[in-house]
């Protein structure tokens, strides 16, 4: 797999590099500039939202930082969690005197980090609340959802949350918010070809000539099956199919469906399977609203497609058609 | 009699030199149930570990403390953040103490041990580094006395044999499930190798 | 090469279904239903953009039809021009009584059907104009600018010819923006991997494992050299080396960059070439102001990237900063 | 004594049935030196156009002209667009004609060539269908009078075979240079093969 980069160990440093330097909105705070934040003052009194993880998932996580979204990001090496220090530098750089929500998805690693990040910060007196992103059905069965793993569904309480805050909200609004995001978005993902870590000198995976997998995960974790490639129809009935079945108690019939690219996946491709996937749920009864198509959570240049669904009421759907700004992803 | 700083020093750098043989067959076994970066973690880790000049510090907790923060500046993996943890929970118990007595290191294991079930969530059994913490702790404890170096080292090694055909239940091994099985779990042989480098 | 896709025959019409599925503000129109048009009504009096070609290159041309840029759009099968029929019907759409700028890449295939649309046009009393775009200075020498083939750079003519019309300038001042960014503008890309045409059994071209190919067209046309992949910050000197030899007389010292991905190449890798090109730049005593980084003018799953400077004035400038609002691209 | 709407509707037809036959062959043809399209192209132009119902049809400008925009409708490549170029031009010049006098297919011919040659802005000598049609054209030319048919075949083989062992000089196959060389041109290939077809 060939890649545009100089160095394995200065290419997490040199992408965010790019990224300030194309972006003068944004800047690089803490004690190893592994931490992404706006670079206007605080707004004194506004909740703080902080996200974080392993890189090699643009626009995830650092192409969020802007108004209406994230306050601030702490970065790792690609796929790899940030540092503890990382993650207390970006609690402080979101820090407005009303609390900072933690945001991130659920992996081992990132946990522990932002836990022990929060356990300095309540040191400092910063308040802090953690919600997980844990979006991905293949993961784990519905009895355990505090066990899947987040990926790219996660994006919808980024904007949730990040709209309330701008709000005004208080914590525990925000909080809320997260959590009733979170609760409702649903995501499967299905791989085609894999992506390499820069330095290692193979691919993260291997899949056959003309193998796919169903539910594999965005650093190559394990999915569902592993078969012969078939038609996009029959393999995006299979995802809705998979996700309505999994759908939240208190799903109603509006949902905003995200149709994203894990990397190579063209969108071309994206926008044959999202007209497959819309009128399978309209075949269901639901509305279709706001649909997300493009690359939002990738890995780097896997081949192959996540879709989320997250099923909206009238709270979060205004909140989702909130205005934002940031690098990546801009609305109203 | 107990261990200084010095001594301390003396072993993080006999570990930071293992590593160097070490690094690639730690990062092949967490290839196989993993993500292949065990070994270049703990290389990262142990280079920043190893560069810390302890040699000013006398009080063995805020050495332990240095350890632990140097570690986790280097990774935000989690290998590397329950070691920081480890370390840091020592540091707090060892405070003002110029020397460590052997005879309190199972009390500190646990604590460590304690420590990094908090943060992880993993249980005994789970087939983790954990499982090897409390393979010496126990042995520490059913031991006579003398010296401790060979008893970590063969609790280090039991811990390794006797889970090798069990089952990960944590971590991102957990998702192989039985296909882990009859594979050493990175974070224990990590474990083994390293004490056994600290403890020449 | 895997595709998420259902037949080959099918693939633009179940992307097109997709796309204005997704975007209710963009309608399929024409008797092929290979006109993509803004769903509102034509503003009579205002000047039409039209732009055209083949499949494949998405974002380009159908994510770019919307307020602030294109009226509408022709397409064709994956790299195939679109028919005279399309063209005809793409220029009705967008005829509000001023005038309809044609603007589209300078291909053979395109300009023929092009040409016979407007001619067409002129029958029915359409007044029509013509800007190419032919910003790849990989594809003929600096004496024939007239042969190059148009890439990635169109998308400033587009903008800018699209902020101009929705001012309510007249066609000639229309004609004359796109004309200027077009002079303006000049790309170069480079490859490290085929993508593959939908129903063909085989790459559109081949590379070598560690191989790249300096100036490749986005259908695979052959580029400057072939060699060895080398550490981005060479490739990337290389790339602002030969735009800047080849800049416009009237550039002055402003530049817009736009570093777009052929595909597979993550926004990682597009940042970190931003990173050097943005020092180059500046050591070359340029202000490079606007960047635009992402996937702009794409080949499906080809690796590689492109580079385009356009060298601002403040004319320019002011109508890049215009608002626009498509499904791809949005400003303000 | 000339050909009406009719004669025009047959020898659309039997190059659409010889299609049948030529799509794979015109595909390969164009795979060597382009893009592999110009078989598939040209059957769906010829499906379309064999499609029309011409039978109420008497003027040959409108029959052309109705064969034009079919052609049109069907493909955006190149050699489409040539032809439906060339049947554009030619249906001007007979607006209002019922019948097209076979000693005026030199000059109509020679119309359609200058309209192609300012649409795709080819010259003569670039081995492209000009090459085949201004060779019919001069053939045409020299020729005393009786039957077209075989004068038109016999300079379509001679420009195939002339032109075999020359550069490609337009269109994709221009990226290819020499390596054109020895190959037939698709689009000399397809008119040679549908001229035999009609004129059967
Ligand atoms: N939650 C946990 N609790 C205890 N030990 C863990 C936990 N997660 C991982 N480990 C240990 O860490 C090792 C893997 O370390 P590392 O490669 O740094 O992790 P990763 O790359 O998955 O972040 C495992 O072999 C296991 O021993
Ligand atoms: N500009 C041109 N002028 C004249 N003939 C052309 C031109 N371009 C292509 N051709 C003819 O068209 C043939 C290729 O047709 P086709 O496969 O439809 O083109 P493409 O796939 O390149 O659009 C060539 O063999 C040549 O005879
Ligand atoms: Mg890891
Ligand atoms: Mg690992
Ligand atoms: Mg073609
Ligand atoms: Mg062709």
């Amino acid at each position: 797999m060939k890649k545009i980069m100089n160095t394995a160990a200065d290419f997490v440093d040199e992408m965010l590099d790019g990224l300030v330097g194309a972006y003068p909105e944004l800047t690089l705070a803490g004690e190893d500039k592994r931490v992404v934040r706006r670079a206007a003052e605080l707004r004194s009194g506004k909740v703080g939202v902080v996200s974080g993880g392993g890189s090699g998932h643009l626009p995830l996580f650092t192409g969020y930082v802007g108004q209406g979204l994230l306050d601030s990001c702490s970065i790792g090496n690609v796929f790899e969690g940030p540092t503890v220090g990382s993650c207390s530098d970006a609690i402080a750089a979101a820090n407005g005197g009303a609390g900072v929500l933690l945001l991130y998805g659920n992996y081992g690693g990132d946990r522990m980090n932002f836990d022990m990040a929060s356990e300095f910060a309540a040191d400092d007196g910063i308040e802090t609340r953690t919600v997980l992103g844990n979006d991905d059905v293949a993961s784990a069965g519905p009895d355990e959802r505090e066990k899947r793993r987040g990926v790219a569904g996660i994006v919808y309480a980024y904007k949730a949350a990040g709209a309330k805050a701008e709000d005004g909200a208080s914590l525990d609004e925000v909080t809320r918010i997260a959590e009733l995001a979170v609760s409702r978005t649903r995501t499967i993902g299905v791989a085609l070809s894999p992506c390499q870590v820069p330095g290692s000198d193979r691919p993260s995976f291997t899949l056959g000539e003309n193998e796919i997998e169903m539910g594999m995960g965005i650093h190559g974790e394990p999915g569902i099956w592993r078969d012969q490639l078939r038609p996009a129809d029959e393999i995006v009935d299979e995802m809705i199919g998979r996700l309505l079945d999994d759908a939240p108690k208190d799903a109603g019939k509006r949902v905003s469906i995200l149709v994203n690219s894990l990397g190579a996946t063209p969108l071309e491709e994206l926008l044959i399977m999202f007209r497959r996937a819309k009128s399978r749920l309209a075949g269901e009864g639901f509305e279709v609203e706001r649909p997300l198509i493009g690359h939002f959570a990738t890995s780097m240049e896997m081949a192959g497609a996540s879709i989320s669904l997250c099923f909206v009421d009238d709270e979060l759907s205004s909140l989702l058609a909130a205005p934002a700004q940031t690098p990546f992803w801009t609305v109203g | 009699m107990g261990w200084t700083v010095s001594d301390i020093a003396g072993a993080v750098g006999r570990a930071h030199t293992e590593m160097g043989r070490l690094e690639q067959e730690l990062n092949a076994a967490d290839a196989k149930l993993g993500d292949g970066d065990t070994g270049g973690m703990l290389k990262r880790v142990l280079d920043r570990m190893a560069a810390l000049d302890l040699s000013g510090v006398e009080d063995a907790g805020s050495a332990l403390s240095q350890l632990a923060r140097a570690a986790a500046a280097a990774t935000g993996s989690s290998l590397g953040t329950l070691l920081a943890t480890a370390l840091l929970t020592m540091s707090r118990e060892l405070k003002g103490q110029a020397e460590v007595d052997p005879s309190s290191l199972d009390g500190l294991l646990a604590g460590a041990r304690d420590a990094m079930m908090a943060r992880g969530k993993a249980e005994l059994g789970d087939k983790t580094v954990l499982d090897s913490i409390e393979a010496v702790i126990v042995a520490l404890r059913s031991h006579g006395g003398g010296d401790v170096g060979p008893v970590v080292i063969g609790a280090a090694r039991d811990a390794l044999d006797q889970y090798r055909d069990r089952t990960n239940k944590r971590g991102r091994a957990r998702m192989f499930g039985d296909a882990t099985v009859g594979m050493d779990d990175p974070g224990m042989l990590a474990f083994k190798e390293l004490v056994e480098a600290m403890a020449r």
